[in-house]
């Protein structure tokens, strides 16, 4: 097979689209959840079901183990379809051993299995169509639109899914007007910074050289994240074909993708994909016979966080350590090996195809004026669903955490939410109907990053928060200037004083000074912006500051020494679950009867606090 | 050619002229500490910042590597300006509160004796970690040291910490620390540097060692003398000079 | 400080402990350095009566301010101690590159103290100074040790050191530096030896600063113009060297022959400058920052066949004409001798000259001196130079000069020196000037103090008639002041041919940053010449001792174009005295020394 | 070396040893009289023969190839090899490589020094004493005396176009 022309391909889908038989179909999640969760043994046991109970020769049947289907709280996640057309069926928390069930009951029968199905915890009723669970009704999926509904290894399933359809319509166009549709798209950013895409692939257009890159940063290193790594291990073709219409659009005929060698599955899944899409002439010379020549080659880079900022990512491609430099001329114009270089992240080259062949139109009408398109969002934390979740660009921060997320795991209060990775920001319960988009996470101290979204609960100290973000920062920067070598460290020193007790006056001033600096004069994105997370929490929670500082208090009950606890006897039904979770016994009483906690013996270490199903252990100041 | 005003005077330069390039045209100092004319500029340090005013848009800007493109308005004295380099100078004089070069900066900007609680404690260590000796011998073609570790354990060393085979001793690296943080000493026809022992090859003629072997086998490409003894610039002067003296039918003896 | 370099070195050689400390600046501003400074440090240190070969004499090496810099001809040092022919304080003054490099090295004096237990030489390599055995170079020759201490230290130092001369005691015996340029007369080199110290190396890779960097290029600008404008400087000492007065001073009547019998030698051009010019130079030779270039690289020929620097006019005249000889490559090979072996060449010369004469009246028997010393004879001439420096010998009686020969054969009359000193070439019969010059020169018979033959003969810079006794005391104490000021800046005296107090005070000024002016200059070498004088007048000397041999002042030349002249001296020693400000007894007034500052002296 | 309008030229012959070009050279350059700081010196030899040496302003400097960072540079204009000092890095590979021995380093004043003939006013001419050294029109007799000169140097070595 060799498609030589645009019409090669398109007779080609046609055939499969006819060819597309009416057996039940099964996609099982292989997302790193799932995966994780024991995903493929779910596979291999309906496999070997099929195989066993000679289920092929009754019934023909398709099973496939798919990328990240989302909802990974619920995972391992099985979705079924037993006909073209017909309804969907998802399984969550699904087991080896419920496989046989599932077989029996569903696939032979059309029975559901209910204990499998989710539950709508306000309704108290099961939903079986995956489109009906809120988790998944109230998301847009784009970028995702083939994660979970297709084999990432079969570039039949890609094709079949419009793909590769996008880039034959872009060489038709010809690079200005995939220019044009780009930039009239608004598209941005999806790393984080935001910068309008066409702009970029405009000004990289423009320049006059023997050779120009397309750049796909697939380095996501923040703590948390894996939008990327879905995308690039479920469904890599459509970052693929989005690299090729970059590459078409400005002149470049090699592209990179830098991928983090954490990530082997995405690494191995991009390397079949690319073979497969030379194979049949989807890349290399002459593609689709429009006399373009592109090849796409894949970057491992060691793991560095810092290796996610552009310049870094580019000095890493180029052999060397990486390190950011500084960069006053644009990579556009001299990025990797003084060669012009378009960089974009994963999700941003994932939403080209669908750009193109959709116009910048349909594009624009998701979003915000300024923020057009959707956006994935990694969502963890203390959420009850957390998973992978996109939505359209001004979605708000409620609709995400409470509505998609569930709320707050065990319905405690919610505090706050890190977006933006540890470069972000923490934004209070007073942000929560903020719309999410580029410009409104800016206004409010923090970023979009590439989509990290961490929810925090009353149980989270906010100082402990920066500190957290701040250490991590210390090991992963990559020590090249001042500010970031040795200002995050004196930063670190005075936080660790806040939640040790050991802060002097006018500490928190001093810190919010140091951080200021950081920010305005650290070399690189990651330096400039690794003050964000003290600033944020500093900003929205000045009071916890104040009283770590002043008072040696966590109001949080997480730095240890800095609190004390007691029991509210009003509340305390008596369970004996402190008693038992104490490592000290200073927690003891009568089982039915409140219990007490001995402030002299208990060392603070919160697992009381964390072990409480009725909250009656309160936090309080160590004078109390 | 392009006109842009620095504290207010005004010269003409070049595209792509550096800020801190066109300053030093017009007389104004600019402190820096990583920037070395000879090596490709890294910006690291941040000492050099100044205040770029480009299309009514302010920023700061590393005068080092700050291209200049268009008609900007440059100011290097101002306070936020003052205030970076303070706040670079404050976080560097912690690491290294024995350096004389840091302590004049310290002085000159005004900067407080650090926080105890940020002062590096220990071994001195002067180091900067401007990497202008690992620039330098990159640029040499040698590559012997380069960074190790990130952060704030950056430092400079040689490969797995060993003596570096590649080294050829020339000093370059501790020629262009900025801080002296790198010590080259020679004792008995010796060089030590990185940890490493050089033989320094003596003088065929007046037996003074002045190089090493491998500085002197990587200078060889570039002429070859007739003279086959290895002979210090000084000697090689004199016999030069003795040519012509046997030349004019004159006795060779040097005085 | 600028122009000097601030430092005094000060070496005990008996505890072997070096010392640095500060240069008295007053001191410094007074005297200028050299000559005048080395002499206020030794007054200021030692008493006058010492025993000058004793441990307690003090052997000062002195640079002046413009020592080293780029001024005229400033390549000049001077070595301060009290010289043992004749106990005055004996201030050698030498060229090469020894004196600028003890700059370089950054001091202005070097003192020594004492006496080592052992030879000793001393490596001064900038700020380190070290003392060193020296037992293996002792008995060396000056090229020997020169090398060897370069071999032990640093091929670019710069050595100065003693001869075997030296090292015996030798009453004339010279340091030598750069092997061939010396610093005579008075016997320092003896003085040298009597402290055991063989050598000093020094290797300064220092600097020198001046006050105002474009005055001072300025200052030499407009001196070199002097220079170049003047034949002497300009063509006739590049040229021939020094030895172009041979022919001169014959052609006036005045070149002493056979030890001063007669003052007129027809077969002089055999030994004169042209001659040397003409068949043995090899190259003309400069010292440190020298603009004339009148030293001489010469081959002595024949059974000599040797390579040398020489001889100036001194020399070429007490070898050749004052001993009857006329033989070239001998006066080469005796001169050279004095380099390697470190004497100086006026007193070996004249010594032999009235040995020779001792032997023609017949107070001496040749017998028993081993030599056949007739004037004429080139050959004894040569051996007795050389056993002169060893003691060998008769060279033994040479060795302590003429007047101590003389007198031992019962002829004090034929030493012609004065203050026991021999006298250099120029006949007093002929030329009245020099003979007030040889009299009143507070180290005896010198003619380095007050140059008269340069007006007299040379018409430098005006021209007086060399017969008259008229106007020579006021020249001659004018040029006594200017060339000690002229010595003590680290000039050389040659260029006092083409300038004078006004081009050294520009240049002084220049350097220092202190506003010398000629006036200042003049009255700096006035104090240094009553300096001089305090010091000889109480080692006894005085007005007594103010004279010269009788033959001067009694028999009359007896041919030659100076034919019947005697020297006036009576007629120009009290006019002197009077405008000097000495009493009749040649001693300086009260009022004098509390003029120039020298009021403790009274 | 079509556009150079003068030539140091060194006449040994006429050398007096005196080291007023050395003089010269440091009081231009450093603002001292040093010879150790001079870009020009004088050899000197038995039998009083004198050799000033300094740069030759090889059309091939063999420094120029060994300089990593363009320190040096053969100017075009002037024919001299210059020097930008700021962008010495210290390596001495120059010193190294000239034959002659003519590029020093200083590594108190962390400068290579060389001579830059003033900037067209060489002090050594103007100051030697013996006119064995002169700065003076490239007019056809000067340069080929500039030549027989670089001819006898160049007997000493090989692969060396100076």
């Amino acid at each position: 097979m060799h498609f030589a022309t645009i019409k090669d391909l398109d007779d080609y889908r046609a055939g499969l689209v006819a060819g597309e038989s009416d057996i039940p179909r099964i996609w099982v999640c292989a997302g790193p959840g799932c995966l994780a969760n024991g995903s493929m043994n779910i596979y291999n046991a309906i496999l070997a079901y099929v195989d066993e109970k000679g289920l092929k020769v009754d019934v023909d049947l398709k099973a496939e183990a798919t990328g990240c289907q989302g909802f990974c709280e619920r995972g391992p996640l099985v979705i079924l379809r037993l006909k073209k057309g017909g309804d969907e069926v998802l399984y969550q928390h699904v087991r080896e051993k419920d496989v046989p069930e599932i077989m029996e009951r569903t696939v032979l029968t059309g029975e559901l299995v209910q204990r499998l199905l989710y539950r709508d915890p306000a309704k108290k009723q099961t939903i079986s169509s995956p489109d009906g669970i809120p988790f998944y009704s109230r998301q847009r999926h784009v970028v995702l639109k083939n994660l979970g509904r297709i084999n990432p290894l079969s570039l039949d399933d890609a094709i079949l899914a419009g793909g590769y359809a996008g880039l034959a319509k872009a060489l038709a166009m010809g690079p200005e007007g995939v220019v044009k549709v780009v930039k009239d798209s608004g598209l941005r950013g999806r790393g984080g910074g935001g910068f309008p895409t066409g702009v970029k692939w405009e000004s990289a257009a423009v320049v006059e050289a023997p050779q120009k890159f397309v750049v796909v940063n697939g380095d996501e290193g923040d703590p948390g994240a894996f939008m990327d790594r879905a995308v690039m291990e479920g469904d890599p073709h459509t970052m693929l074909e989005g690299l090729a219409i970059g590459g078409y659009a400005v002149g470049a005929t090699r592209g990179i993708i830098y991928v983090r060698n954490e990530y082997p599955l995405a690494v191995e899944h991009l390397r079949l994909a690319i073979e497969e899409a030379r194979e049949v002439g989807l890349l290399g010379k002459n593609i689709l016979g429009s006399g373009f020549d592109f090849d796409i080659e894949i970057f491992r880079g060691g793991g560095a966080f810092v290796c996610g900022e552009s310049t870094a990512l580019m000095t890493s491609i180029e052999g060397r350590a990486g390190v950011p430099r500084v960069k006053y001329i644009r990579s556009t114009e001299k990025g990797l090996w003084d060669a012009p270089a378009v960089l974009n992240n994963v999700e941003t080259w994932a939403n080209i195809p669908q750009i193109v062949l959709k116009g910048a139109d349909w594009f624009k009408s998701m979003g915000t004026p300024k923020s057009t398109g959707t956006k994935v969002f990694s969502l963890v934390g203390k959420v009850k669903n957390s998973g992978l979740v996109e939505v359209p660009m001004g979605t708000t921060l409620r609709t995400m955490i409470f509505d998609i997320g569930g709320g707050v795991t065990n319905d405690r209060e919610f505090k706050a939410v890190q977006t933006g990775g540890p470069s972000g920001g923490c934004l209070p319960a007073s942000e929560l109907d903020r719309p999410v988009d580029f410009d409104q996470l800016k206004a409010a101290g923090s970023m979009m990053g590439s989509g990290g979204m961490i929810v925090m609960d009353d149980h989270t100290c906010m100082v402990n928060v920066a500190q957290y973000f701040v250490d991590f920062l210390v090991e992963e920067s990559c020590g090249k200037c001042t500010p970031c070598r040795e200002g995050l460290k004196a930063m670190q020193t005075l936080l660790h004083g806040l939640t040790s007790g050991k802060a002097r006056a006018r500490d928190t001033a001093l810190l919010k000074g140091i951080a200021e600096n950081v920010r305005d004069t650290a070399l690189c994105g990651l330096g400039k912006t690794a003050a964000n997370p003290v600033l944020s929490t500093m900003h929205w929670f000045p009071e916890e500051y104040e009283e770590h500082e002043k008072e040696g208090f966590c109001r949080a009950g997480v730095c240890s020494g800095l609190y004390a606890l007691e029991v509210d006897p009003e509340v305390c039904t008596g369970c004996t679950l402190c008693e038992k979770v104490c490592p000290v016994g200073a927690a003891s009483g009568e089982k039915k009867r409140p219990h007490l906690i001995d402030k002299k013996t208990c060392i603070t270490c919160g697992s009381c606090l964390d072990a409480c199903r009725f909250r009656a252990i309160k936090v309080v100041r160590r004078s109390e | 050619m392009i006109e842009v005003t620095i504290d207010g005077k005004k010269i003409e330069v070049e595209k792509g002229t550096t800020a801190l390039e066109a300053a030093e045209a017009l007389g104004i100092e600019i402190p820096t500490l990583c920037y070395h004319p000879g090596l490709p500029a890294d910006g690291n340090c941040r000492l050099c910042q100044v205040e770029v005013i480009d299309r009514g848009r302010k920023s700061l800007a590393i005068s080092c590597m700050y291209p200049i493109r268009g008609p900007v308005e440059i100011f290097t004295d101002t306070e936020d300006v003052r205030r970076a380099r303070k706040f670079v100078i404050q976080l560097l004089i912690a690491r290294s509160p024995q350096s004389p070069v840091l302590q004049k900066l310290a002085e000159e900007y005004g900067v407080d004796v650090p926080d105890e609680r940020f002062v590096q404690k220990g071994e001195v260590d002067l180091c900067i970690r401007c990497g202008r000796c690992v620039r330098a011998c990159a640029e040499l073609g040698n590559e012997c040291i380069d960074f190790v570790s990130r952060g704030w354990e950056k430092e400079v060393n040689t490969p797995f910490n060993e003596p570096s085979k590649t080294c050829i001793g020339c000093g370059s690296c501790a020629e262009v620390c900025p801080t002296g943080a790198i010590v080259v000493t020679e004792k008995d026809g010796t060089r030590t540097i990185w940890d490493r022992t050089f033989r320094l090859v003596a003088c065929d003629a007046c037996g003074t060692p002045f190089a090493t072997e491998e500085q002197l086998e990587a200078a060889k490409p570039e002429f070859e003398q007739t003279d086959t003894r290895v002979l210090c610039p000084r000697c090689r002067k004199i016999a030069e000079a003795r040519t012509i003296v046997l030349l004019d039918g004159a006795q060779g003896g040097h005085v | 400080m600028y122009g000097w370099t601030g430092t005094v070195l000060r070496i005990n050689l008996t505890e072997g402990k070096v010392t640095k400390e500060s240069l008295k600046k007053d001191a410094a501003e007074n005297y200028i350095g050299g000559r005048g400074l080395g002499e206020k440090y030794f007054m200021d240190e030692v008493d006058p009566k010492v025993d000058a070969l004793s441990p307690a004499n003090k052997l000062i090496f002195a640079t002046g301010p413009l020592t080293g810099t780029m001024g005229i001809s400033t390549g000049r040092y001077d070595v301060v101690a009290k010289g043992p022919l004749n106990n005055t304080l004996a201030s050698s003054n030498s060229g090469g590159y020894f004196g600028p490099m003890i700059k370089y090295a950054g001091y202005d004096l070097i003192i020594f103290e004492g006496k080592a237990a052992k030879p000793v030489y001393v490596w001064i390599n900038n700020d380190h100074v070290e003392l060193r055995d020296a037992s293996a170079l002792w008995g060396k020759t000056v090229y020997e040790t020169d090398d060897a201490v370069k071999a032990e230290t640093d091929p670019d130092a710069e050595i100065a050191c003693i001869g075997p001369a030296g090292e015996n005691l030798v009453l004339f015996a010279c340091i030598m530096n750069d092997k061939h340029r010396a610093a005579g007369r008075t016997g320092i080199g003896a003085v040298m030896g009597s402290k055991n110290l063989k050598a000093i190396a020094v290797r300064g890779t220092g600097g020198i600063r001046v006050a105002d960097r474009e005055g001072f290029l300025n200052a030499v600008r407009a001196a070199r113009k002097k220079i170049s404008d003047n034949p002497v400087t300009s063509q006739g000492l590049p040229t021939f060297g020094s030895n172009i007065l041979v022919n001169i001073i014959n052609e006036s009547g005045a070149l002493p022959v056979k030890n001063w019998r007669e003052s007129y030698d027809p077969d002089a051009d055999r030994i004169s400058g042209e001659t040397l010019t003409k068949n043995h130079l090899l190259h003309n030779k400069g010292c440190a920052s020298c603009v004339i270039g009148c030293g001489r690289v010469a081959k002595a020929k024949g059974r000599f066949n040797e390579i040398g620097e020489g001889p100036e006019y001194e020399s070429a005249w007490c070898f050749g004409s004052d001993c009857g000889i006329h033989d070239m490559d001998a006066v080469l090979k005796a001169n050279f001798l004095c380099n390697e072996l470190g004497l100086d060449t006026i007193s070996v010369g004249s010594t032999i000259a009235c040995a020779m004469e001792l032997v023609d009246i017949g107070a001496l028997d040749p017998e028993k001196t081993g030599y056949d010393l007739k004037f004429g004879n080139a050959d004894a001439m040569v051996a007795l130079t050389r056993a002169t420096a060893y003691r060998d010998g008769f060279g033994d009686e040479i060795a302590g000069g003429s007047y101590r020969l003389a007198t031992k054969y019962g002829h004090p009359e034929l030493s012609m020196t004065v203050k026991k000193q021999e006298m250099p070439a120029y006949d007093p019969r002929a030329i009245q000037g020099i003979g007030l010059e040889y009299a009143t020169s507070n180290r005896g018979g010198c003619h380095v103090r007050g140059y008269t033959i340069s007006p007299e003969i040379l018409g430098l810079p005006m021209k007086m008639d060399p017969s008259v006794t008229e106007g020579k005391p006021e020249i001659l104490k004018v040029f006594q002041d200017l060339t000690g000021a002229l010595s003590a800046s680290g000039t050389c005296l040659f260029a006092s041919f083409a300038i004078g107090a006004d081009e050294i005070a520009a240049e002084l000024k220049a350097a220092t940053g202190i506003d010398y002016t000629t006036e200042k200059v003049m009255a700096i070498g006035e104090r240094i010449y009553n300096l001089e004088r305090m010091f000889i007048v109480q080692n006894g000397y005085s007005g007594k001792d103010d004279i010269l041999p009788p033959r001067l002042l009694n028999d009359p030349i007896p041919a030659g174009p100076a034919k019947g002249g005697v020297n006036h001296l009576p007629e120009m020693l009290p006019h002197y005295y009077e405008i000097r400000g000495w009493d009749a007894d040649g001693i300086p007034k009260k009022e004098k020394l509390e003029e120039l500052g020298l009021a403790d002296l009274a | 070396m079509e556009k150079i309008e003068s030539l140091l030229l060194i006449t040994p012959e006429r050398c007096i040893g005196c080291g007023t070009c050395e003089l010269a050279c440091s009081i231009g350059h450093v603002g001292e009289f040093k010879p150790t700081a001079s870009n020009i010196s004088v050899l000197r030899f038995e039998a009083g023969v004198n050799v000033p040496m300094t740069c030759l302003q090889c059309d091939k400097p063999a420094c120029v190839a060994a300089c990593k960072t363009s320190a040096l540079h053969k100017d075009a204009e002037t024919g001299l090899v210059g020097i930008d000092g700021a962008r010495c890095i210290g390596c001495r590979m120059c010193v190294m490589a000239c034959p002659f021995g003519n590029i020093s380093y200083n590594a108190a004043a962390k400068q290579t020094m060389k001579c830059d003939q003033c900037g067209g006013a060489p002090m050594c001419a103007e100051f030697c004493p013996a006119k064995a050294i002169e700065y003076l029109p490239a007019d056809t007799a000067n340069v080929q005396r500039k030549k027989a000169f670089a001819a006898k140097l160049a007997a000493g070595l090989s692969e060396v176009n100076v």
